[in-house]
């Protein structure tokens, strides 16, 4: 009986800690597909590798119990918790060094459907209009 | 240097019968002793038999570590809500934020507690300061990264930090 | 190593680095001695063994790490490996049996004794000269010259 | 009960496997080169994660340690690249003091 509940209580410790996991990776991959530029994907691969992972493997040792996976399975968090910082670190200082401009300033995504800024919309509007006024131009020419 | 080798001897032995398991064989517990020797002449001869390689951190770093863990996961949730959000309002900002520590280790904890803690990131250490990338301009309030910096300092039990604090009071 | 005002840009590559190193080195032992147990052997211990050497390449420079591990060790190091394999042959010869035919060590052992030495024992050539060769690979790329320099860009 | 977790197991790989997708758009995709580094990176980290899911899952703690390899490879596959890329040579010691660019003489 008292083997059944601390069953039941490994199984929901372990389902919330990899929900939450699960839930911290999807959003790191979904912000590094969403995100403007590279500096701030960043962010989101470094979401993945910090909290998503820590609690996919802690929800992992939860599992295992007291066994050797289980110390393995410290191990890989140890060195990830070591290796994913200074490679993040790493690879944005070769980026900022290479000379790859960030964005700064405040940045809002468009909402589906939204057209983008009006000023842009103009540009777009005179650019196309250049265009079309060069073909007809092309077009005369040929006839 | 004595000291790091005998700390190094003892991390390996933990480590090799982590990853073993085979108690019970002597053949493979010889031949555990035989490889921490080979890796410790290893190390010998590339000269990284120093406190750096086996940050021994006093205990302190345990608790140092809740505190990060804590950080990590209420910055987490900042940088969740910037990112799933549909308007998903940012602004990216770059600061310097100085560094106290007088060692070299020192400051590489602080510089990683920076990356770990998602929505800023440490990208170059110039001479005292490090150039920090923040995702939402809210994290860059300095007094975040003033306790961070003085934490770690304390975990690797920093012998600068106290002398600055004391000249400064 | 220390020192209080080295500030090269990579401080905290060089410090994770010297942690990690010899870690990797240890694990390449690991991988080699459990071949009987688990995954692992003899070459890919020798590519691990390698690869915690390039590490310590990469951090400090081709230069260092050829004091600390010189080219001439390498060299040895490999054909140590085809003298121990083919060594383990000729034993194996001597002692009466065929060619690499490790029951000849222990003719007598019930539960195969002698295939146990004998596969250890050519497991420790193939990792000798794997390290050896990867070793020398990467030196030898290594030593290329840049056709940029690091001013030009 | 073993089965409940069997089938968490499971749900957590493919969720794995779905978020690996998802970084290979911005691996296929990346702009510039340094988003596919990052890309990769991170993909190896969910890699590791993966096989530690699946070992346990097949019930054999082998997967755990290729995770471990896999985890240091990794790093230094990341720390290669952009050494390369940065420097366009694999010989030069990142450990120089500052001012006195690259570790070797190059006049």
């Amino acid at each position: 009986m008292n083997g059944d509940l601390l069953h039941i209580l490994q199984f929901v410790i372990s389902a919330v800690l990899m929900a939450g996991g699960i839930f911290f990776v999807i959003a790191g991959a979904v912000g590094v597909l969403r995100l403007p530029d590279f500096y701030t994907r960043m962010h989101a691969a470094g979401m993945t590798d910090t909290l998503g992972a820590e609690m996919i493997l802690l929800g992992l040792i939860v599992q295992a119990g007291l066994s050797q996976t289980s110390l393995k399975l410290a191990l890989i968090a140890f060195l990830l918790f070591l290796t994913s910082p200074t490679a993040t670190h790493a690879v944005i200082g070769a980026a900022h060094h290479a000379g790859l401009k960030p964005k700064l300033g405040k940045y809002r995504a468009l909402a589906p459907g939204e057209e983008p800024l009006a000023k842009s919309k103009a540009k777009a509007q005179a650019k196309s209009k250049v265009k079309s006024a060069r073909k007809s131009r092309a077009k005369k020419r040929v006839k | 240097m004595i000291r790091s080798v005998i700390i190094l001897l003892m991390v390996l032995a933990a480590y090799w019968l982590t990853l073993s398991g085979y108690f019970h064989k002597p053949i493979l517990l010889i031949m555990g002793v035989i490889s921490i020797f080979i890796v410790l002449a290893l190390s010998w001869r590339m000269k990284i038999l120093d406190s750096e390689t086996v940050p021994y951190f006093h205990g302190k770093a345990l608790g140092y570590y809740v505190w990060l863990f804590v950080e990590i996961t209420k910055a987490n949730m900042g940088v969740v809500k910037a990112v799933l959000s549909p308007e998903m309002e940012i602004s990216p900002t770059i600061t310097k934020v100085p560094m106290k520590q007088s060692t070299d280790l020192g400051r590489v904890t602080f510089a990683n507690s920076i990356t770990l803690t998602p929505g800023t990131i440490a990208m170059e250490m110039c001479e005292d300061t490090i150039l920090v990338h923040a995702l939402l301009a809210e994290m860059t309030e300095p007094s975040g990264f003033i306790e961070m910096s003085d934490r770690a300092g304390w975990a690797v039990s920093d012998p600068m930090l106290g002398v600055i604090e004391q000249g400064a009071g | 190593m220390s020192n209080q005002n080295s500030q090269s840009p990579h401080i905290i590559l060089r410090v994770v680095s010297k942690i990690l190193i010899p870690l990797i080195a240890l694990f390449a032992l690991y991988v080699h001695f459990h071949g009987d147990y688990g995954p692992g052997g003899g070459f890919q211990a020798g590519v691990i063994f390698a690869s915690a050497i390039i590490l310590y390449a990469l951090i400090f420079g081709l230069e260092e790490a050829k004091r600390a591990v010189p080219p001439s060790w390498v060299r040895i190091c490999m054909s140590l490996g085809v003298l121990v394999y083919g060594g383990t042959g000729v034993a194996t010869w001597i002692l009466g049996g065929e060619f690499l035919n490790f029951t000849s060590f222990a003719p007598d052992s019930t539960h195969a004794a002698g295939q146990h030495w004998g596969i250890l024992a050519v497991e420790l050539g193939v990792l000798f000269a794997v390290t050896g060769a990867m070793v020398a690979i990467f030196y030898a790329f290594g030593s290329r010259e840049p056709d940029l320099k690091d001013e030009d860009w | 009960m073993e089965q409940a977790l069997h089938y968490l197991n499971v749900g957590t790989a493919m969720f794995l496997l779905v978020g690996m997708a998802l970084l290979l758009g911005r691996l296929l995709s990346g702009p510039t080169l340094y988003d596919r580094i990052l890309a990769v990176n991170s993909f190896g980290t969910k890699t590791v994660l993966f096989l530690c899911v699946f070992s346990l899952i097949i019930g054999r703690q082998d997967g755990v340690d290729i995770g471990i390899l896999y985890a240091l490879m990794n790093f230094i596959a990341t720390i290669a690249v952009l050494k390369f890329f940065r420097y366009s040579a694999l010989d030069v010691s990142m450990n120089y003091k500052r001012g006195n660019r690259g570790g070797r003489d190059r006049s």
